[in-house]
Order: structure tokens, then C-alpha cells, then sequence
């Protein structure tokens, strides 16, 4: 602990040692056997069970985009648990550190919690949730059978779940980042940040990059080569629309993260200059590139939300979209916009205010199409028949809250405000008003719309309802205080606090943190709930909503295979103008169908590269250079199996098809 | 209201903007990867316009710094084109004109990236690198 | 609800009874595609950064001291003939030549490990005389930019012999030939990337 | 802004109101979904909203650009002509913040005071990392960072105390980064001079690299003198001597640099800063020399042989960014907390044309 030098790595282990564990934070060591024996009892109950071999075939190796889309959501919900963790002991250390009280957290601790919390909540939480939801309706959407590369859609998960563990592997194995969750150099460069939290920050993120880019090339192919007969661009679904846009995104930025990413352990490994203070090094190009990825990289969060949310509209109002092709538009001209404003989150850097100007007028331009979305939204329900069921009901929220967070965010956008705002908890507020407000409440509505395709069973009203006061209630609760505190001139990321007039409102903030965490445990009961209920909750027809796109038009949950027959589209909203014209299910005449085979090398692939991040992270150079070789290996490996398709024989289909035909005359009877 | 439900009628044609067909079942067919000529001209292009540059560089024959500057930049970009055209095969029809889509818009962030960075890196440069505060004072 | 309907008079289609199957592979050329592009930003971002650090020698050497132009243009000559090289492999692949194939795919190889043997020359003489990429921001940008795309070629000469075994074990399938075409984009993109290369960092380093 | 935002918001919960499924009273119109009046007006609504917007951005940005020197001490009182800004060069140490006063010739460590009425001038830097200087009670932000400076012109209209800290997260010690910030009236300017004229504490480079060091919660520091050269040398990353400064090394980069016979011309980094380390694969860390500093040719003009990189030994165990791992059974840290500004404060004076 008290080394003055830096330990000499050793051969074998690297710099790691036993004083890597922190056995001397009370709270880690608590956390630890906390997970421990969940994660025991977890895993008992998988074997107790033999539930391994199924797992493993049915779900780890799967490459169906529906089962794929479904981890994607377990994997966001798990993290969304570790992420709020971190929020909630950031309130509660706020709330605490007052008056001369030093708080519950170390300055080490505490500073490691917060950069951590945006990490998570970003890139394995938000990310991942609206990845799931794309990848498990946009396929049903455009009448297809699988994406494009379904095994590449399998890696692509693997991946990012690889660096989702290598972000939790930094909680009990050594420390995560302590800067911030965009590791500005030079506090991330080795100078400053010698230890291993910043190499967890840069591989975990570069693994998952690699996962996020590659499904966004998927997703792009899959809706620009897949559509169903009939589907002309315009007469995609609006949620098929803000997917395609949202994976344009995907790959035209992640790769700037990747690049700079790379340059930063170029730095930290090589002793390069990219960003150093000597040797003509330039912090402010990491600044200035990270923020081309990042604010993108909001767009890429927000715009699927923004599909679900007109779809949820169109058909809770019984009524089609209001403004279809300007809201097409308005998407496009977001996604293009949105590269050009990525000094609005430097201003306060000092270039010349022409630069700044520019930068505060595009941001501003943007609001243009997203107000247009907003009037596209509410005339939508202008004479519509609204039925207020969940989706409907964050729908609604989301509408209410977003244009706060558009406000204030329009508002930042101008450099003289932000002179005064940047860096302080008005931005927090702004930006969790957003996320939340607009990101969160999204994947929610989503989540209760298409659960039932996906399960067969609604979710259950009562706890979903506690569950959407709960977020709301407490979302105001939690950051209109910190609006009020961001005006008086509070920056973010303090750890104590002194005057003692700030002190209610991060009580109250405190407390809205603390409904937000009664939201979650409503989240959770609800799911659980259901599927206890969920014979009651059963959904046989696969359209339970009256609904208007093709995935309702096959069966909940979805064969395999989607759909027996690919679908012709005839109209915008496909399924509705099927139902309104007398579509009769195909009866007869099934024929085989050629999908995809399940693949093991995924996974394998994934835990490969989170044993060569691991011991890149601790300089174990032996067993980076086997995990690299292995990598390769495994790769050009799979290259040689040709085998990776098969038929469901004709008979299959016609059981299955046969299966639904007797269980919607039941219904019918 | 009836007007636009037309529009939405199955048996009116697409009249969105941005692609006119679809082709989820078309155009599966091999590449299309140039012929022994195209190759040829391509290739010979890009000798010449591989070493114009390297000779205007290599021998200063145009004097000014500028000028070859310019002058090799633009033959980069000709260069470019000309690989695309002739080794990668690019053209508005392959893929229903999607690569090319991908390709214009990939250039444009290019272009923002590229300008975008050194714009705002002179313009912090200039304004915060010690060189334009006062010099050091000589004892 | 009617009204959705006005012109159906005939009975209309809702799903395809007499479909054929997506053939394997057939949207991996776009995929490809904005694979290569989503790279090329990479590429941009480096550009950016030596565009920005170019100038930052740290008092040491700049490019006038340290590039060799006879050396570059002969690493440009190597990598403009394996792309032409590898046009013919594509040429003769589509008339199922698979020796002919073979017999360029080699000199493409060859090609490709020229140019990557002069490139480590080049780079174990700068490092030999001390400019290594520590010394400054602009040998950082430098080294990274190549080098970035020297490892681009490593792999798909990885990727090249790969696919030679497989041609060799199983022929020129049709699986195969959509690899083959994958690289042959991938081959060329490099070409186009190293056109910026030495026209922004060699030349250009010459010039200013 | 608002005369949007709340129609829009009004309407949400209107229409949500009237056309409930249960009020069949209300029309349902399921086709209707296109207007062109109504989208042009969603288009142009917000459009015009935004040109305002912008031009206003536009003109304000540049009224207020921090590194514009001001006109108006008050909406209606314009600079006078002759009125000289008041420097202060303001350092971001690890922890806590130099204030240097050219001037007079003296600085001081977290304490900032100015006089009321007269135009202030900061030059900002810091020594190791990103940081950023702000007063609210006094103007906007602008960023710290090493090897740069920037620049931010902004007066005090009436006497205020609050304070001022860095908004820019830089490590362990940030939430104790503050200092007091008062602003006096010219004689009590005055005094507060000649007080901190009095101390004995002087600001040489070893004394400012002492100074540098990580430390939490720093009370206020005068020094009485301060070395005329420091404030560049620390901009310039080259305090400590040996060191090459970096607008030299940009002057000799803007002419190409010094050619290969200059590659080996670095040294490594004894001098420990922040337990600085090297890299794994790059060596350790090391830096330019000096290739003809003026302490070298003021040394040999007087024959002496130019001075050694000084190493400051170090004294205290450092972990991660400077400071000691916090055990379990650590004793309570001694820690002033951050004061605020009070909401009266805010109320208060400010920099006219920002608030």
C-alpha cells in the first residue's frame, strides 16, 4: 500500500498482487460476498437443475435475433442494477457530506463510483437496452427470418457482455477508472493515473466497441437488404426508420472511439505522445475527438426511443402516425446533424467565440427536428382513442419530461449560458432529464409493448403501474433539485459540501433517488409477478394491442422461423391494412425453411478477449500473447466450418403453424 | 383525408424519396469485377499519378511550397477516384446504390472530422499555446 | 375503417406462396462494405491527429530529416502492383482458373510482405537512429498512422493465405468466392488508404 | 423558449385528457395523419424560435467571449480609457490554486482578492492536468490545462465575499480545491497588498516546486515575493531548470525542429512528479532538454558549469495520483469543506453584461 515506487511487474502475474483485492474497503468486501452467494446460489440452481447444456444450446450459442435480442435486455436490466448501486451511493455520500462530515466514501472510492456510474449506465445499460430492442423487432418488422449475419449477431452480444464483465471484474480485482467517465487525458495518462483503473475503462470499452459496431453493421444490412416484398423505404415502420438511423450512427462514430481509445493506451503502454503534457503531446485532440463520438453517441440512444415512442402512439391512439414522412425526415436530419455539434460540450475550453457560435447554433438547429417530432406526437393523439395501458403511460411521461430536458438543453447550447452551467449539476440534471426522460422511459415503454410478442403473456398492470409512479415521481424528485443547485453554481463530481443552505436539496434529491430505487424492486416484482401469472396474462392471438406493424402478425411468442411465409407489404402499417383487408393466415402448402445454425465460437471468441483485456489490463504479457494468438486462431478456425445452415423440414413448419391454427380457434370458439 | 389515403393504397406506386425500389430478393447475383482492361487503365492511371506527385516532390520543380502542395493533394484525389472506379468497382448501380450512399456519407463525416478537428485545434491552439503569450523574458 | 382500402379490386397479396430463399452471403458485400467505411473513420481520426500533432517535433527531428522518398516510392510501387495483381486473381477466379487464382493470390503475398518488409525496415532505421515514437507527438502520430495501416496489411495477408488453403481444400465454391471478393475489396481499400498516406504524411512532410 | 414548451406540454395532458378511449364522445378520425398547413407550422414554429435563438447566441457569444476585454464595468458605465485591467495569473496546483499578482509582486495560495470597479484580467494555466477557474459570484468558467493558457477578463461591480473553486474534475483532492474570493474596495485592495507584502515567504521556482506537490485542503498561503519568470515558466512546463520551455521548443518546431543530431536530446524524468512513471514499453519518463536555456548562459557568462536537473527527493509514500491509499483504520482527514456561495451572494454583484 505504501509503495513509492512502481512494483516491478513479474513475469507471471504481472503487476498483480494480492494488494489488488481490496479486502480493506469494508464496503467492497460486503458487496463481494453479496454477489458471491448470489452468484453460488445462481449458479447451484443452474446446475441443481441441469440447466447448463440447455442454456448453452438454447441461448449462449443461439444465433435467433429474438433470443439474442432477449440477453441483450437481461444484460441491461443486471447492469442497471451495479450502475444504480453506484447512483444511489453518490446521492446518499452527497447527502451525507455536509456540514464537516467526510461522508461515507474516500475520496478513492468515491471517485472510482462516479465514473463508473456513467461507464455502466451509458455503455451497458442504455446501450445494450435499445440494442436488444432493435434486434428483436426490427427483423419481425420488415417481415424477415433472421438479420443478416446472425452469427455475427451472437458475437456482437458476447462481446459486449465480455466487457461488461471485465467493468465488473474491476470492482473486486484492483480499481476502475478514477476519472471520470471520459477519462480525460492528462489525468488518464499514465503520469497521472498509473494504476490499472484507466486500462479497465479502455479495454472494457474497446471490447464492447468492437461488439456494438459490428451489430450495427448487421442491423444496417439486415433493414437495407431484408425488407419483406412491398417495403419501400417509406413504408418502413417509423421504429424500423430510427434503427436503420441509429446503426448509421453506430458505425460512423464508434470507430472514433476505438481510434481514440486506442491512442490513449498507445500512451499508456507504448509511451507515445499522443496526449501527454511533453514531447508536443495535445490533450485537447482527445477532448475534441472523444466528444465526435459522444454526442452521436446520444443520438444513438435517444432516436430508437423516439421510433418506439411513435410507435406506442399510433397504436394506443387506434390511429396511423400523424406526419409519417416529415417525422422520416426529421430522423435523417437529426442524424446527420448530430456530428456537428460536438464542441457544444467544450465551450468553456476557449476557442474563439466564431467557433463556439457555430458550434451553439447548430446545437440549437437540432431541436428544429426534434420539435417537429414532438408536434408529430401529440397530433397523433389529436383525435385519436387513447388507451392508457404502460406503454401508453410512459409514452405520455416521456413526452412531459422530455421537453424540460430539451429546454435546458437548448439552453446550454448557447456559450454564454454555458460559461456559467458547464460542468455543473444543471448539465447533470439536463443530460439525466434526457436519459432518463427520453432513453429510460423508452426502453420501458418497449419493454411493456413487446413483451408479450416476445413471452406470450403481458406484463403484469398493477406493478407496472407502482413501477412507472415510482420512476416519474421519483425522477422529478431526484433531479429538479439539482437544477435548482446547478443554477447556483454547484460543479459536479464534489464529494463534500459545506454550506449548509445546498443541504435540502440533495436530501430531497437523496429521496428521489430513493423512489427511483422502490421503481427498480416494482420493475423486478413485475416481471416476476407476471410469469408467475402468467396463464392469466396469456396472449394467444400475437396481437394483443390492436396493433399495426408485421411482428404482430405472427404468433407470441414467434416461431423460430418468424414467419411461415414472408409477408407482402402492401402499406405503411402493413399488419393493420392486412386486418383491415381480410388477411386469412396460410393454411397449407408450408415449405422447408433455411435458417441459420447455432455457433459455440461466439461466446468462446468473447471469453478469449476478456482474458487478453484481463492481462493486458495487469501486464501479464505471457498470457496476453497466448489470448492474442488464441483469438486469431479461433477466428480464421471458424473460417473452415461451411456447415452453418440447415433446413426446418416442411413438417416442422406445418406442426408448429398447425399448433397456432388450433389455439386461435379455441380462442375464437 | 381520402386524398392521402390514396397515397397509402396498396396499388399506388412508391412515391417516397429515397429509394425507389425495394430489393430484398434482387441483385444476388455475383459482383460485377471489372474486366482485364478496366484493370489495366487502372492500374496505368495510378502509375502516372503515383509519379507526378513523387517527382514534382522529389525534384521541386514547381518551387513553391504551396503550389506542390496543392498540386500533390489534387492528384491524390484523383488518384482516389480512380482506384474506386476501376479497383473497387464502385458505381450507383451495385447494391441498389447503397455502397455509394455509404460511400458519399462516409466522405462527408470525413470531411467533418478532418476540417471539424483542425479548425477547432488552430483556433484552441492559437488561443492557448504558450507561444502566443508573451515570449520569455531574456535575463 | 374501410377507408384504408379504396382501390383493391383485386384480391390482394399478403404473403409469398412461391418464395425462393435468401442465398447465403447475399448482403456480405454491403456488409463488407460499410465494414470498410465504418474503418476508413478510423483512419480519418488518425488523419486528424497527425494533421494536429504534425507539426509538435518536441526539438527533434521533423520529416526532412528522417524520410527517404526512393524508399517510399518504392513501398508504393509494391502495393500498387499486388492490386493489380489481385485484380487478375479476381479475373481468373471468375473463370474458375483455380491454379491461375492460386498463382496470383502467391505474387499477391509477395507483394504484400515487400511492402511490409520495407515498411519494418524503414521503421527499424528511424528507431535505430533514435527517433522512436517516444520522442515526439509527431513520430507518435507518425508511427501510428503507418503502422495502423501496416497491421491492416498484416491481416489480410493473414487473411490471404487463409484463403488460399481454403480455395485449395474446397475449391472455388461459391462461399469462397465471396471471401475472395471481401478481400479484394478490403486489398484495395488499403490502397486507397496508403494514397493518403504518402501524399499527406510523406510528400506533404517533404514539402512544408 | 417557454412560449413552446408549455402549449406543447398544456396540449399533452389536453389531448391525453380528451381523447381517452372511455370518451367516445370525443372524434376519432384513425386515418387522419397528414396535414400540410399543420406540419409546416411544426417545421416553422421551432424555426423561427431557433433563428432568434441564434442570432442572439451569435451576438452574445461574442459580447461575451472570456477573452474579449471588457467595455462596461456596468450596463451604464463604460472602461474608462486610461484604466489599466488588474492581471492575475492563476495557477490549478494539485490541489489548490496560486494566484499570482505580476503587479505587485506578490502571490498567494487560495485566496483571491480584487478591487471593486476595476477591470480584471486572468491569465490561467496548471500545472498538471485539466482543471477550471470559477467565481460564480464573478463571471463564467473557462478551462486550466498544462502547457496553455487561457484567458478571462470579467470585474467585480460591488464588494463580495464568496468563493471560487475548480469545475473541472482533476483528482482525489478536487472537492477541497477552493479558495476564498473577495472583492474590496481600493483601500482595503491596498492593505490587503501590504499585508501580504509583509510575510517572509518567498516564490522562488524551488519554492514553487514544492509548492506543486499533491496536497488536500491547503489553507491560504501569502508570498511576499514571487519570481517575475514563474508564471511563464510554469506555462511553459519549465520551472524546474534544464527543462526546455515550451514556447522555445515551438519556435525551433515552427523552423522544423533540430534535426537528428537532436533525437537523443531528452533526459529522463528523475525529478518524481506525482510518483511519475514511466511506461512499460516506452521507458520512463523523460523530457527536452533545455538546449540553451538562459539560466545556461547566465552560468556560463558567470563560468560556471550550467546547473543539474534538480530532483526534489520524495518525501511521502504516493499512490495513484499522488496520495496515499486510504486504509481501513486511516486517521479522519483534516479537511476544509467547500462554502458555497450563499444564494444572496448569487444574487449579488456579477461580471454586468453575464448575468
Amino acid at each position: 500500500m505504501n509503495e513509492t515506487q512502481a512494483i516491478e511487474p513479474s513475469f507471471l502475474l504481472g503487476r498483480f498482487t494480492l494488494e489488488a483485492i481490496p479486502y480493506h474497503e469494508p464496503i467492497l468486501v460486503v458487496t463481494f460476498i453479496a454477489v458471491a452467494i448470489g452468484g453460488i446460489a445462481v449458479l447451484g440452481a443452474i446446475t441443481y437443475f441441469r440447466l447448463w447444456g440447455y442454456l448453452w444450446k438454447e441461448w449462449f450459442t443461439s444465433v435467433d435475433h429474438k433470443k439474442i435480442g432477449i440477453m441483450y435486455m437481461v444484460l441491461g436490466t443486471i447492469m442497471l442494477l451495479r450502475g444504480f448501486a453506484d447512483a444511489i451511493m453518490m446521492r446518499l455520500q452527497q447527502a451525507l457530506a455536509f456540514g464537516g462530515s467526510d461522508g461515507y466514501l474516500p475520496a478513492h472510492h468515491y471517485d472510482q463510483v462516479f465514473t463508473a456510474h456513467g461507464v455502466i449506465m451509458i455503455f451497458f445499460v442504455a446501450m445494450p437496452m435499445v440494442t436488444g430492442l432493435m434486434n428483436y423487432v426490427v427483423p419481425l418488422q420488415i417481415g424477415a427470418r433472421d438479420v443478416s449475419f446472425p452469427f455475427l449477431n451472437n458475437f456482437s452480444f458476447w462481446m459486449t457482455v465480455s466487457g461488461a464483465i471485465l467493468v465488473m471484474t474491476s470492482l473486486f480485482v484492483g480499481e476502475f477508472a478514477r476519472t471520470g467517465w471520459l477519462a480525460y487525458p492528462p489525468l488518464s495518462g499514465i503520469a497521472y493515473s498509473p494504476d490499472v483503473g484507466v486500462d479497465y475503462y479502455i479495454w472494457s470499452l474497446q471490447i464492447a466497441g468492437v461488439g456494438t459496431l459490428l451489430s450495427g453493421v448487421n442491423l444496417i444490412c439486415t433493414i437495407v437488404k431484408m425488407r419483406a416484398p412491398g417495403m419501400t423505404m417509406m413504408k418502413m415502420p417509423i421504429f424500423t426508420w430510427t434503427a436503420l438511423c441509429t446503426n448509421v450512427l453506430i458505425v460512423a462514430a464508434f470507430p472514433i472511439l476505438t481510434a481514440v481509445l486506442a491512442l490513449l493506451a498507445a500512451d499508456r503502454y507504448l509511451g507515445t505522445n499522443f496526449f501527454t503534457n511533453d514531447f508536443g503531446g495535445n490533450p485537447m485532440m482527445y477532448v475534441n475527438l472523444i466528444w465526435i463520438w459522444g454526442h452521436p453517441e446520444v443520438y444513438i440512444l435517444i432516436l430508437p426511443c423516439f421510433g418506439i415512442y411513435s410507435e406506442v402512439t399510433s397504436t394506443f391512439c387506434g390511429k396511423r402516425l400523424f406526419g409519417y414522412t416529415s417525422m422520416v425526415y426529421a430522423t435523417v436530419v437529426i442524424t446527420i446533424l448530430s456530428y456537428l455539434v460536438w464542441l457544444h460540450h467544450f465551450f468553456t475550453m476557449g476557442s474563439g467565440a466564431s467557433v463556439n457560435s457555430f458550434f451553439g447554433i447548430t446545437t440549437m438547429i437540432i431541436s428544429i427536428p426534434t420539435g417537429a417530432k414532438m408536434f408529430n406526437w401529440l397530433f397523433t393523439m389529436y383525435r385519436g382513442r387513447i388507451r392508457f395501458e404502460l406503454p401508453m403511460m410512459w409514452t405520455i411521461a416521456f413526452m412531459l419530461t422530455f421537453v424540460i430536458g430539451g429546454m435546458t438543453g437548448v439552453l446550454l447550447a448557447v456559450p454564454p449560458a454555458d460559461f456559467v452551467l458547464h460542468n455543473s449539476l444543471f448539465l447533470i440534471a439536463h443530460f439525466h432529464n434526457v436519459i432518463i426522460g427520453g432513453v429510460l422511459f423508452g426502453a420501458f415503454a418497449g419493454m411493456n409493448y413487446w413483451w408479450p410478442k416476445a413471452f406470450g403473456f403481458k406484463l403484469d398492470e398493477f406493478w407496472g403501474k407502482c413501477s412507472f409512479w415510482f420512476w416519474v415521481v421519483g425522477f422529478y424528485f431526484a433531479f429538479m433539485p439539482l437544477y435548482v443547485l446547478g443554477l447556483m453554481g454547484v460543479t459536479r463530481r464534489l464529494r463534500v459540501f459545506d454550506d449548509p443552505s445546498l443541504h435540502i436539496w440533495f436530501i430531497i434529491a437523496a429521496f428521489g433517488a430513493a423512489l427511483i430505487a422502490c421503481g427498480i424492486a416494482c420493475l423486478l416484482i413485475q416481471i416476476g409477478v407476471s410469469i408467475l401469472r402468467r396463464e392469466q396474462l396469456r396472449d394467444t392471438t400475437g396481437d394483443p394491442w390492436d396493433a399495426r406493424t408485421l411482428e404482430w402478425a405472427t404468433s407470441s411468442p414467434p416461431p423460430d422461423y418468424n414467419f411461415a411465409f414472408t409477408p407482402v407489404v402492401h402499406d405503411l402499417d402493413a399488419w393493420w391494412d392486412m386486418k383491415a383487408r381480410g388477411y386469412s393466415r396460410p393454411l397449407a402448402g408450408f415449405k422447408p425453411i433455411h435458417m441459420p445454425r447455432s455457433s459455440g465460437t461466439g461466446p468462446i471468441l468473447a471469453a478469449i478477449s476478456f482474458v487478453l483485456g484481463f492481462a493486458l489490463i495487469w501486464y501479464i504479457w505471457w498470457l496476453a500473447a497466448i489470448a492474442f494468438v488464441a483469438l486469431i486462431g479461433t477466428a480464421i478456425g471458424h473460417t473452415f466450418n461451411y456447415n452453418r445452415d440447415f433446413d426446418i423440414p416442411a413438417d416442422d413448419v406445418a406442426r408448429t403453424e398447425d399448433a397456432r391454427t388450433r389455439l386461435l380457434a379455441q380462442v375464437n370458439a | 383525408m381520402s386524398a392521402h389515403d390514396t397515397t397509402a393504397g396498396p396499388a399506388h406506386d412508391d412515391t417516397g424519396a429515397l429509394s425507389p425500389v425495394h430489393h430484398g430478393h434482387e441483385d444476388h447475383g455475383a459482383e460485377p469485377h471489372g474486366s482485364l482492361r478496366s484493370y489495366l487503365i487502372g492500374f496505368g492511371l495510378s502509375v502516372v499519378l503515383t509519379a507526378i506527385p513523387f517527382w514534382l516532390v522529389m525534384t521541386g520543380v514547381l518551387g513553391n511550397a504551396t503550389a506542390t502542395a496543392l498540386a500533390i493533394m489534387g492528384f491524390a484525389a484523383v488518384q482516389i477516384v480512380v482506384h474506386m472506379i476501376y479497383f473497387l468497382h464502385m458505381n450507383f448501380r451495385s447494391e441498389g446504390g447503397w455502397t455509394m450512399l455509404a460511400l458519399v456519407f462516409t466522405l462527408i463525416l470525413v470531411v467533418i472530422t478532418l476540417a471539424g478537428s483542425l479548425w477547432v485545434m488552430y483556433h484552441l491552439n492559437t488561443n492557448m499555446m504558450p507561444g502566443a503569450y508573451e515570449s520569455r523574458p531574456m535575463p | 375503417m374501410n377507408s384504408v382500402v379504396t382501390t383493391a379490386d383485386q384480391a390482394p397479396v399478403f404473403y409469398e406462396v412461391d418464395e425462393h430463399p435468401h442465398p447465403e452471403g447475399h448482403s456480405t458485400s454491403l456488409g463488407f462494405w460499410i465494414y470498410l467505411m465504418s474503418d476508413c473513420l478510423i483512419f480519418a481520426a488518425l488523419f486528424a491527429v497527425y494533421g494536429v500533432l504534425s507539426g509538435n517535433f518536441a526539438a527533434g527531428p521533423g520529416p526532412k530529416e528522417l524520410f527517404e522518398l526512393p524508399l517510399v516510392a518504392l513501398n508504393t510501387t509494391m502495393l500498387l502492383f499486388s492490386s493489380i495483381t489481385y485484380g487478375f486473381a479476381m479475373l481468373t477466379m471468375e473463370k474458375d482458373r483455380v491454379a491461375a487464382t492460386q498463382a496470383w493470390l502467391v505474387v499477391t503475398a509477395l507483394f504484400g510482405l515487400a511492402f511490409l518488409g520495407i515498411e519494418l525496415y524503414e521503421f527499424h532505421h528511424l528507431i535505430a537512429e533514435g527517433a522512436t515514437p517516444q520522442r515526439s507527438a509527431f513520430l507518435s502520430a507518425f508511427f501510428t498512422l503507418v503502422g495502423t495501416h501496416g497491421l491492416h496489411v498484416t491481416f489480410g495477408t493473414i487473411w490471404l493465405v487463409t484463403l488460399m488453403v481454403q480455395v485449395a481444400r474446397r475449391g472455388l465454391i461459391t462461399a469462397n468466392k465471396r471471401r475472395l471478393m471481401c478481400l479484394s475489396m478490403f486489398w484495395h481499400f488499403l490502397d486507397v488508404i496508403w494514397i493518403g498516406v504518402f501524399t499527406f504524411v510523406y510528400l506533404m512532410g517533404m514539402v512544408r | 423558449m417557454l412560449l413552446i414548451i408549455i402549449p406543447v406540454m398544456a396540449l399533452t395532458v389536453f389531448f391525453a385528457w380528451k381523447y381517452r378511449a372511455s370518451n367516445t364522445e370525443a372524434r376519432y378520425e384513425p386515418n387522419w395523419s397528414h396535414s400540410t398547413q399543420m406540419e409546416l407550422v411544426i417545421w416553422a414554429a421551432p424555426l423561427v424560435i431557433i433563428i432568434c435563438l441564434g442570432a442572439l447566441t451569435w451576438m452574445g457569444t461574442h459580447l461575451l467571449d472570456p477573452y474579449r476585454p471588457l467595455d462596461r464595468l456596468a450596463a451604464d458605465t463604460v472602461v474608462p480609457g486610461d484604466a489599466k485591467p488588474l492581471e492575475v495569473e492563476a495557477v490549478a496546483l494539485d490541489w489548490k490554486w496560486l494566484f499570482i499578482y505580476p503587479e505587485q509582486g506578490i502571490a498567494t495560495v487560495n485566496d483571491l482578492v480584487t478591487p471593486v470597479g476595476r477591470p480584471l484580467r486572468f491569465h490561467i494555466t496548471s500545472s498538471s492536468v485539466m482543471n477550471a477557474f470559477y467565481v460564480p459570484t464573478l463571471a463564467g468558467m473557462i478551462y486550466a490545462m498544462p502547457a496553455m493558457t487561457t484567458e478571462l477578463n470579467a470585474v467585480a461591480n460591488a464588494p463580495v465575499e464568496s468563493r471560487g473553486f475548480s469545475s473541472n474534475y482533476s483528482g482525489a483532492g478536487f472537492s477541497g480545491m477552493n479558495f476564498r474570493f473577495r472583492a474590496v474596495d481600493d483601500a482595503g485592495f491596498e492593505a490587503w497588498i501590504a499585508k501580504a507584502k509583509q510575510g517572509t515567504d518567498q516564490l522562488t521556482r524551488a519554492a514553487y516546486l514544492e509548492l506543486e506537490r499533491p496536497s488536500q485542503n491547503v489553507p491560504a498561503r501569502y508570498f511576499s515575493d514571487v519570481d517575475p519568470t514563474l508564471f511563464n515558466a510554469i506555462v511553459n512546463l519549465c520551472v524546474q531548470p534544464g527543462k526546455m520551455c515550451m514556447s522555445d521548443m515551438m519556435a525551433i518546431d515552427a523552423k522544423g525542429g533540430l534535426g537528428l543530431e537532436s533525437v537523443s536530446n531528452t533526459l529522463p524524468l528523475n525529478y518524481d512528479k506525482y510518483a511519475r512513471r514511466g511506461t512499460v514499453f516506452g521507458g520512463p519518463a523523460s523530457y527536452v532538454i533545455g538546449v540553451c536555456s538562459p539560466e545556461d548562459m547566465a552560468d556560463m557568462q558567470m563560468g560556471r558549469a550550467p546547473a543539474a536537473p534538480i530532483a526534489p527527493e520524495l518525501r511521502e509514500a504516493v499512490h495513484g495520483a499522488g496520495l496515499p491509499l486510504p486504509g481501513l483504520f486511516s486517521p479522519a482527514s483534516t479537511f476544509t469543506p467547500i462554502r458555497l456561495p450563499s444564494s444572496e451572494a448569487l444574487a449579488g454583484p456579477r461580471r454586468p453584461s453575464n448575468s
